[in-house]
């Protein structure tokens, strides 16, 4: 019995200690990686406008858009049925 | 009239032991904790239902071809299984612990002898070998769960990761719980089987499954319920532990807004994991690479219709086997025992535990940094149970401040518990599995 | 040259048999069915594919490794069989009976004969194994039409049941026809095999393919095949018998309309039906729990993702296997027989005696209650088909009065025989299996 | 063959038995499960108008919807290119 | 302590091989062109994880039961087996020999008693099994891939197919090369191996895997990461050799439009290529028969939504699992060879052969049938890499004349090209398997 | 060796020769199967305006697809979240 107890003791102890050990090295890793990643890359743009809002305001878009819709819904619905 | 007393003897209704009416009973709570509470239903539902179809008397839905023919065999059989397996009495207890006990040779040749008598592999313990006895059910939704990750809020501040490990104590400290309800003489468990209790405490029903199966496979269902049940009791388990320990003034704490984090990091995230993981712990490296794998899929942006199938299609389906899978081992003589009271002790207590240890570690860190840089409530988050506990940590911080948005703060640590938990699995296999 | 010769000796032109010729014939009539005639494509056209892969000269995508061996293989394989198998002729014909009775190990052990030889199992007979023999398919189809399936109307009026029993004395009568033939000397069936073609009666694919699999194996592909045409024939046979069978004035009977079910009653449903399953008849616990457990995805509201995918994605994917896995077994040797054409003739006598009994039984229900409560054109929508027999009975009750419609009340017993058939299937295999 | 004859009669007397027993037991249990409910549950409500519709008058959220919808289609579309 | 250095030995970074750090590295290139290159990330992401996983040390991820019985075992478990597999030395390198050349049912012997010892499949191992090994991986994505082709342009044009077929010139003359290196002692390619990295030229990544698998499982890793490569490059290596071989003014010509194809011929057309194959080349009848399968699906407009899963969900869930599967053989012993060099030098030169062959048809065509109705630049689209070759064809006639869509032209010997290479590979088969 | 390369050089001149024969046969079947299929079917009749467009011209049914697309999307979003 007490050799179990010594066992989860032991289990705990280097569990533990290995949770932590692994996570901080995860969290130098990480960090060194960031930084290497940010020194290669520019400063992320402001994002653009939404598209999707200016591709709507054209009416030729809207309508084609409509139907594709409509097409997708009526096939979606047609799926549902059968089996 | 003789047929309608076949019909009879072979009811359900007459051959239905006590167990089996108090398992279809536990099934029935689980539906109605996965329906009227919503407590994770995905998981529940599917568990619940195959545990009443485990149960079934005379179907043998969850039994094993030979498991069917020590149940339902005539004389035949059961002599030709008793010379096979050495059994002198020709008792099916003694039988049952003799194949349990067979080299792998002998369970095949007992497999033939029973499926040569017409008895097969009832079909809930089919999809129980294929997912679970293979393993592949728990990675696969590892996979889908990474797929379904965002790891920006914890590479926009990667300190969050120490919430993550501390609340992992409380996987440890319900080892040392099970241990010394057995040094006691209250309870009887090897260390095996306290090590795949303690995982209850990591808060990941899929970690916990893939654990257990490894290391206490006769635990499976008890610890996949009590996981999965003690997951959605997250909001009501966690808020007064957080109480306790949290001042007013911490609860106040407005964290500082997180930064952007690019694409680039976050696709260079799983492989650093990854490496990691195979440099130093490979016995995680399954979980934990199916894990990063999903989220490299989610992340590197070229292979969206795999990331789709794995988040949706693919882990839907995996959920539903494992369900019915974990709910097939939910059988009276497996879970209507001492052990499962102490485990659903135990997996409650880990889960205090777990949530003490983040939270404490969290005022740790903030009384380190200069006091007003992390909001304690964050800490319990670092169970994961995700996202149920960064959403209790949330409302934690807006009942004490109604600005105090701390859902996107609260999700590094929850994140940081799924990578906690997968080590500190990994850690119990190499050292007891 | 030599290659040249070697080419043609193997080509399929050179090694056509009148059977596979046929069978390939057959093959293109079920796809012209699927594809022109709209008879159930989602099944009939892998089966008439498979059917037709299957019977590719040379190519044995439907055979196992050992078939394939006995089938393909030289001189030294054969003796080596002939030895295992102890066949004192060494004949092909004489060792396949012998395979087909050998014990399970035998069976093992001549594989891996094949296997050393280099034969293997063909694509098709891969994929029957898991989704066939294993009961898989069969059961998955099962939970995702009880994904599909609304109770409500049935809900709205349990008596409605009394019509899918009375149908499925189809089967039955089906059962005393085979059962007939044979001791007139006209077919030659056993009451396993008279059961499985019975089954053709319930108008249930997946309910007929999981019987005959367990009942007559051998008779699979001519069941499946009969099941799945007569289901689609289900508007041209109906009509007449319904004609014949009612009055007009029955016929312009209008039923009040179905009161609201709530859906804490949809969700206790399948559980019900579960239970009374469990308790009497578990035999039919695989195949009506899956049904049940389907149902309640569907209807408890909290896992629509796991209900969503019951119904798309799994159940056509298993659908996709189980048509390619039904075609495998479309072999000239099994399929052109005397059998298949007693199974084709028997098939549709059963349908139209459901059909008979459904509205009988209507009629029958509508006199014990005061003479118009009931339509006696939704009767024969009790022989399931779903739901194409509940939309007979609508377009007939529109003919009569362009006012009626039937669709809704034709729905219950229409589902009421899903449950009818089911039930019959779990006695057959109970008193037969 | 006289045998299989009775065989066949005795299944469907008995099958044909048990199939009405069963679904007998089926329409009691069923009418009592509804009566229990019944007792328990509240008188459903009138149906609220129609949600969507409501939403949809907003032209925020119209907009919103296309934009979501625009980008689901893009998606579906970019999903049938590729493998 | 004892306990930290157990740690420390069992961890990956005191057991890294010099091949398993190459092999990781590889595993990272591949990600890195499937990600930054967008090098057919669909299967070069999952090859590529699957590689770095299977090469964790310590971790077996894509080792057999057996394997990590040699690699993990103890003594005793050594000792047994060698014993069994009758090893004089006990050494681990000639037990791998002899379990390599094992019968069947000692293979079977030496997995009961690995996994007695505790020892099982690895993850990857089992998906391999599952997916490669018994050939339904590549099937069911030509399946998918059948269901995704639209021979419409084909169909309009039927002569196109005689570009599909010469461009499978290249496979056959890389088999020459192989053969001829290995007779100037250069390389040591066996007929079969020659075949099976022919096949790389034929720009077709589940038919390289099939034929593979089938004549030289070994060396499935080089061949499928050399074909997915390679199909990656087409927009690099073809433009020159097309540049080269045809004028300014063959460039510029312009194609009549294609005529319009009806419903139901597109219905019929995978009927007849399946006839085709049935009666001349059965050997690849799997290939073409699921292909032609899919096709049916898409087009006979009845099965709308086991087309729609076959092309989404079935073929994301096979992709994920093949490419996972071929990446678990990119282990060191297999993959760092000079083999796997000679298997990449010629599978470039495959393609840069297929493609002239195609462009110099396409001119012999062109002059037969008056010189200006083909323009040979759709020629090179023969090889098949669908679509990829086709754009490129309409890249550069864009670029001669801007005017020019040559895209609808070239999608005909595109898929052309598909069927070609499936014949190739039955042909391979049939004469060398 | 020389016997290897003899097979090789068959190899070529067989399973060239095969993929020709073949695909000359696939070009003769096709051929001829898409004439007969021709002749039984009448020219393709001018496609009908689209459907979709039509459709949508309709504001009631408008309306109703914008509902059936929030429910669509709706769900969509729900399911995006869970497991
Ligand atoms: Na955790
Ligand atoms: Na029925
Ligand atoms: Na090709």
């Amino acid at each position: 019995m007490d050799e179990l107890l010594s066992e989860g003791l032991s289990l705990m102890v280097y569990g533990m200690g290995f949770v932590i050990v692994f996570l901080t090295l995860l969290v130098i890793a990480t960090s060194a990686m960031s930084r290497i990643v940010m020194r290669f890359e520019p400063a992320p743009l402001p994002k653009a406008a939404p598209k999707a809002k200016t591709m709507s305001s054209n009416p030729a878009d809207d309508a084609q858009l409509i139907a594709v819709m409509t097409a997708a819904i009526h096939k979606f619905r047609n799926d549902r049925k059968g089996q | 009239m003789e047929a309608l007393l076949s019909i009879w003897r072979d009811s359900g209704l007459s051959n239905l032991t006590v167990g089996q009416v108090v398992m279809i009973f536990v099934g029935f709570i689980l539906l109605y904790l996965a329906i009227n509470k919503k407590f994770e239903p995905l998981l529940l539902v599917p568990i619940g239902f195959g545990g009443i179809l485990a149960n079934i008397p005379q179907a043998g839905i969850a039994y094993s071809a030979v498991e069917n023919a020590f149940y339902f065999g005539g004389p035949e059989v059961l002599t030709e299984l008793s010379h096979l397996l050495g059994s002198a009495s020709g008792n099916i207890a003694e039988m049952k612990v003799l194949y349990a006990d067979a080299a792998a040779s002998l369970k095949a040749a007992a497999t033939f002898v029973a499926q040569d008598n017409g008895y097969n592999n009832g079909m809930l313990y089919n999809f129980y070998s294929i997912a679970i006895l293979s393993g592949a059910a728990p990675l696969l939704i590892f996979m889908g769960v990474g797929a379904m990750t965002d790891f920006g809020p914890l590479l926009a501040n990667p300190r969050m990761m120490y919430l993550g490990a501390a609340a992992q104590f409380g996987i440890f400290a319900t080892v040392i719980g099970a241990v010394g309800l057995t040094t006691m003489g209250i309870m009887d468990f090897s260390i095996q089987e306290a090590a795949a209790i303690g995982i209850i405490g990591g808060a990941d029903g899929p970690t916990a499954i893939w654990v257990s199966t490894m290391l206490a496979p006769h635990l499976l269902g008890a610890i996949a319920v009590s996981a999965y049940a003690y997951m959605a009791l997250v909001p009501m388990v966690q808020p007064p532990i957080m109480r306790l320990l949290t001042t007013e003034r911490e609860r106040k704490i407005v964290m500082s807004q997180l930064r952007h984090v690019s694409k680039r990091e976050k696709i260079m995230f799983p492989i650093v994991l990854l490496l990691l993981v195979a440099l130093l712990l490979p016995a995680a490296a399954p979980l934990l690479g199916m894990f990063c794998f999903g989220n490299l899929m989610r992340e590197c942006g070229v292979v969206d219709r795999l990331s789709d199938t794995a988040q949706n299609a693919l882990i839907n389906i995996v959920t539903i086997f494992l369900g019915l899978s974990v709910g097939s081992v939910l059988v009276a003589d497996k879970f209507l025992d001492l052990q499962t009271l102490g485990i659903m002790i135990l997996g409650i207590i880990a889960f205090a535990i777990g949530t003490a240890s983040g939270v404490l570690m969290a005022k740790i860190m903030n009384s380190m940094m200069g006091g007003n840089a992390i909001n304690p409530l964050i800490g319990s988050a670092g169970v994961s149970a995700v996202p149920m506990a960064a959403r209790v940590s949330n409302k934690l911080g807006l009942e004490a401040n109604p600005q105090n948005f701390l859902l996107m703060h609260a999700m590094g640590p929850n994140v940081a518990g799924v990578i906690g938990s997968a080590i500190a699995a990994g850690v119990m296999i190499k050292f007891v599995g």
